[in-house]
């Protein structure tokens, strides 16, 4: 499991992180909830060691991050937008062991994608689509996806929904953070809701179905008054 | 097989429901095969691990049997299949019940609408005897 | 694995690249080699100096020594390496005093050291020490006059520092200055000249050198000071504009303390090595000839030592090494006053000898 | 064995406009070169008719405005080069910067891997640059004996010429020492981005705050040396550079480690 403890982040003035911790289960879905501009992404990149939290702790199976088993797919491109496909899978399979040809091709395959494109000819969706199969076929145990679906294209958006329902998420720890929750509304197993830099809430997403009858649609207009 | 899923109550309960209404209609006879686990997440488009907690609900109310790592199956006892019936008949007349309250209907006047509303639908449509 | 070709690519370059650059850059010094027949306790730390003087030779100059032959300005290690054998473990403190005045000049006399130099703009220093270790300072203030003009050099007199030195830099006007350590007060007086004027004072050296430790010791009393003497002469430029212009003057010249003026020793060859050490005015002329003479009674002697004709030459630690260039390289002759002490030679491989001048250092 | 991975990555990125590079310095010299010969020809035809004679120098051809800018725009790029190593990571929205810190590989092979790169790219130019030079005396000589045009210095000679004293100083430990000074450059440049690279989140002036921080750490050994400098002597004095050098090497490898490891920020 993924433990993040008593973490927080200081950009110039603004105390962005007040004081956050949660824990996301392997072979959960958890999903970081937060209005625009809250800090979800700082957390995803604080969590990947990208960007330092001033204070507090990130622990994976009770270790520091082991970059072998956890992938990241933030919203944007992470190869020089010159690359095509191929050579970034040549870049991952370089640099990551744990890289799997075979779980690429089949995604680049489902996803239609033509390796010998350009990063720069492509459409944000497929981009998304391609940041998607590069993580992974990292074949992580956890994989991090900083709002994967925002900006994107509705047969995209389809294609990737469709992905987590699959036997390639099985058993993985997925965090997603989104500020859409319509799109993976029966995928989420958990749901972490941030506001003003704190963890507001941390629930089962089928408990509060069950007991409170409130999808997690309702609680987010509870706890931001939409 | 698409499910129109409310958001609102808890899918695994959503998705036993659905089998429920499945083998109480026959669509699933007594013993038949159940999809897998891996296959149903994917065509209904939710999460494996709800899929799972609906398959052990299912286990616990006798409505399927598993044995170790071969597909599950529709339970072969009849009065599982019966009860599920009646429970599905009264959980559909509760709703109906509770909906019709509030327009203070006299019986009679309930009554007859119904066997008018029943026969008609009886006719044009329903074929399986019961 | 393609990309790592890109690596053996640009290496390959690197490689060939410079590789040929420090084949071929390298020049070896060890064409060169310094042969001693006889008596190399003399050679112990002297050294041959070659340098090219026609232009096809690429101009890297060579030192050939007993412990063998390397370059004179080679990589900056062996520079500071030499630096370090050159002065030795010898006591730095009176050198290190004296790094931080300007202009600084130093003799050594029987008393030690004597050294003297400027500090700002007003003020002159003077450093004594006997054993180069302690080091006696005495600041003589505000004498800008003195410290803002040409120094000529400076010798020592019945105990007393003497600087000879041009007023407002103007050659004509030169004075003598005593320093008095007692009061710190400096009294000067003008030397009245005859047409003949001191361009420097012989026997000092400029600067912190600490290279030749060993320096000749001068008398510090000696009423007659060897000087290099100098005229001004004027000069019509192509343009017609007439400016003066001093001419240094062969022959022997010394400055008499007492009488206050410059004295010729009416010898007409030019010298062609000079010696100062206790009270004796040493020095090789022309002719091969070695005249001595004595600083304190003016007498002089002289005696041949080179019969054959003379190249060049210069007094090291009261010995002459006389250089002549012969057909694969040059000769050293080293004379202990008239009798010969050593001889050595200097050979290169196909070189053609007569394009390289030699000093011993 | 990622190592050099990382650096056929980064050599592979750089191919085209490295060989676009070399190809102008090469164009510019040898174009020079043409002009050169072409104009003293002309000259020397002037000459021959009042009968006097040419003399012409390599030294004047390699001391002209286009060779030393030749030389100068290679400085200029490899400078600039220096730091655009790291910043083309961080662009548009620090992109790849991300996923080479998320590289299963201790990050400080990330500044090993892009410092040998730069390193490998200067001495590239300066062997191309000795081949260029080689090349172009042979041109010379052979044109000039062709029309009979006195010569008057060595290939040697451009040892003494300052600039190339500096590129091909005749000793090799002399070269080596200068690769090193260059080398240390190229380590000033990268600690000054990799500590405004941290910074640039938590201030806006974290392009002063970078400079600030190298400098104070180089004024530390540079002040030392001031002050002292007038009461040592030439080896003692070298004793001290070697040392401040070293200091300095280290200070800035540290903070370099330091900020790269724990500090830096997408």
């Amino acid at each position: 499991m993924i433990e993040v403890l008593g973490v927080k982040k200081r950009y110039r003035k603004k105390q962005v992180i007040e004081d956050v911790s949660f824990t996301a289960q392997k072979g959960e879905i958890t999903c970081l909830i937060g209005l625009n501009g809250t800090g979800k992404s700082t957390i995803l990149k604080g969590i990947m060691g990208l960007t330092p939290f001033d204070q507090g702790t990130v622990l994976v199976d009770g270790k520091p991050i082991d970059l072998n088993r956890v992938a990241f797919v933030p919203d944007h491109s992470t190869f020089p937008i010159h690359f095509t496909i191929e050579q970034c899978e040549a870049f991952m399979r370089d640099f990551y062991p744990t890289f799997d040809p075979k779980l690429f091709a089949r995604l680049v395959d489902e996803f239609k994608l033509f390796p010998e494109d350009k990063l720069n000819e492509l459409s944000k969706g497929t981009l998304a689509k391609v940041n998607l199969a590069l993580g992974i076929a990292q074949d992580p145990d956890y994989l991090l996806l900083d709002e994967p679906f925002s900006g994107i294209d509705v047969f995209s958006k389809e294609q990737i929904v469709e992905l987590f329902s699959s036997d390639l998420m099985e058993d993985r720890g997925v965090l997603i953070t989104t500020h859409e929750i319509e799109d993976i509304e029966y995928l989420v197993d958990k749901a972490v809701m941030l506001n003003r830099g704190r963890i507001a809430r941390e629930f089962d997403v089928e408990d509060v179905r069950f007991i409170h009858g409130k999808s997690i649609v309702d609680v987010m207009r509870e706890e931001y008054g939409a | 097989m698409i499910i129109q899923f409310n958001t609102r109550a808890p899918v695994y309960i959503q998705v036993v429901d659905h089998f429920k209404k499945k083998m109480a209609l026959g669509e699933l006879q007594a013993g038949e095969e159940m999809p897998s686990r891996r296959e149903l997440a994917t065509e209904l488009k939710i999460n494996p691990n709800t899929v799972q907690k609906a398959f052990k609900e299912m286990e616990e109310q006798q409505l399927i049997t598993t044995e170790r790592n071969r597909p599950s199956r529709v339970t072969t006892d009849e009065h599982v299949l019966k009860r599920i019936r009646t429970e599905l008949v009264d959980e559909a007349i509760a709703v109906f019940v509770e909906s019709i309250q509030e327009l203070d209907v006299t019986m009679d006047e309930l009554v007859d609408k119904i066997k008018r509303q029943y026969g008609e639908g009886n006719l044009n449509d329903r074929s399986t005897g019961s | 694995m393609r990309r790592i070709l890109n690596i053996v690519a640009l290496g390959a370059i690197i490689v060939a690249g410079i590789g040929t650059y420090a084949v071929n850059g390298e020049q070896n010094q060890d064409d060169w080699m310094l042969h001693v027949d006889s008596n190399e306790a003399v050679w112990k730390n002297r050294a041959v100096r070659l340098s090219a003087t026609d232009m096809d030779q690429s101009g890297q100059d060579v030192e050939v020594s007993i412990e063998g032959s390397r370059f004179v300005n080679g990589s900056y290690i062996d520079e500071v390496m030499q630096y370090r054998s050159d002065i030795g473990g010898q006591d730095r403190s009176f050198a290190r005093a004296l790094k931080q005045l300007n202009y600084a000049q130093q003799i050594k006399t029987e008393d030690g050291y004597v050294a003297i130099g400027q500090k700002g703009q007003d003020t002159l220093v003077l450093l004594q020490s006997r054993d180069g270790n302690m080091v006696e300072r005495t600041e003589f203030p505000n004498v800008q006059s003195i410290v803002d003009s040409g120094w000529g050099g400076m010798f020592v007199y019945d105990g007393t520092v003497h600087i000879v030195y041009n007023e407002n830099y103007e050659l004509t006007n030169q004075h003598v200055a005593v320093l008095d350590v007692a009061t710190t007060t400096i009294d000067t007086k003008k030397i009245e000249r005859d047409g003949v004027l001191i361009e420097y004072v012989m026997g000092e050296t400029w600067g912190f050198a600490l290279g030749d430790g060993q320096r000749t010791t001068i008398g510090k009393d000696n009423r007659y000071i060897p000087i290099q003497a100098t005229r001004l002469e004027t000069v019509e430029a192509d343009d017609g504009e007439a400016y003066s212009e001093h001419m240094s003057l062969s022959g022997l010249y010394v400055y008499d303390v007492e009488e206050n003026r410059v004295v010729s020793l009416d010898v007409e060859q030019e010298a062609i090595a000079t010696n100062v050490f206790g009270d004796t005015y040493q020095a090789l002329l022309a002719d091969g000839t070695e005249t001595n003479i004595n600083l304190k009674t003016l007498t002089e002697t002289s005696r041949t030592i080179i019969q054959d004709e003379v190249g060049t030459a210069s007094y090291y630690d009261g010995l002459l090494y006389h250089v002549s260039p012969t057909e694969d390289g040059a000769k050293v002759d080293v004379y202990d006053g008239a009798d010969l002490v050593s001889e050595a030679t200097v050979t290169g491989k196909e070189v053609n000898p007569d394009s390289f001048q030699y000093y011993v250092y | 064995m990622n190592l050099l991975k990382l650096i056929g990555w980064e050599l592979d990125r750089v191919k085209k406009i490295y060989g676009l590079l070399l190809g102008v310095l090469i164009t510019i010299q040898f174009g020079w070169l043409a002009v050169f010969l072409w104009r003293n020809t002309v000259l020397n035809e002037e000459y021959r008719r009042e009968g006097q004679s040419l003399l012409v120098v390599f030294h004047s051809y390699l001391m002209s405005t286009p060779y030393i800018l030749s030389i100068g725009i290679g400085l200029i790029v490899m400078l600039v080069f220096s730091g655009w190593i790291w910043y083309r990571e961080f662009w548009g929205r620090g992109t790849f910067m991300m996923r080479l810190l998320t590289l299963p590989t201790k990050r400080i092979q990330l500044f090993i891997s892009k410092f040998i790169t730069i390193m490998m790219m200067i001495l590239g130019l300066i062997a191309v640059q000795w081949f260029a030079l080689v090349i172009e005396y042979q041109i010379f000589t052979t044109w000039l004996d062709g029309q009979g045009i006195r010569q008057q210095d060595t290939f040697a000679d451009i040892r003494q010429l300052d600039v190339f004293s500096l590129l091909y100083p005749t000793s090799f430990v002399n070269f080596i020492i200068h690769v090193m000074l260059i080398a240390f450059v190229v380590l000033t440049i990268f600690t000054f981005v990799l500590v405004e690279r941290s910074l640039w989140q938590r201030t806006i002036f974290s392009p002063l705050v970078s400079i600030a921080l190298i400098g104070g750490v180089l004024a530390i050994p540079s002040t030392i040396f001031y002050v002292i400098e007038q009461y040592l002597f030439m080896d003692e004095l070298a004793l001290i550079l070697v040392i401040g050098f070293l200091f300095s090497v280290a200070t800035l490898t540290i903070i370099a480690r330091q900020y790269l490891q724990k500090k830096l920020s997408v």
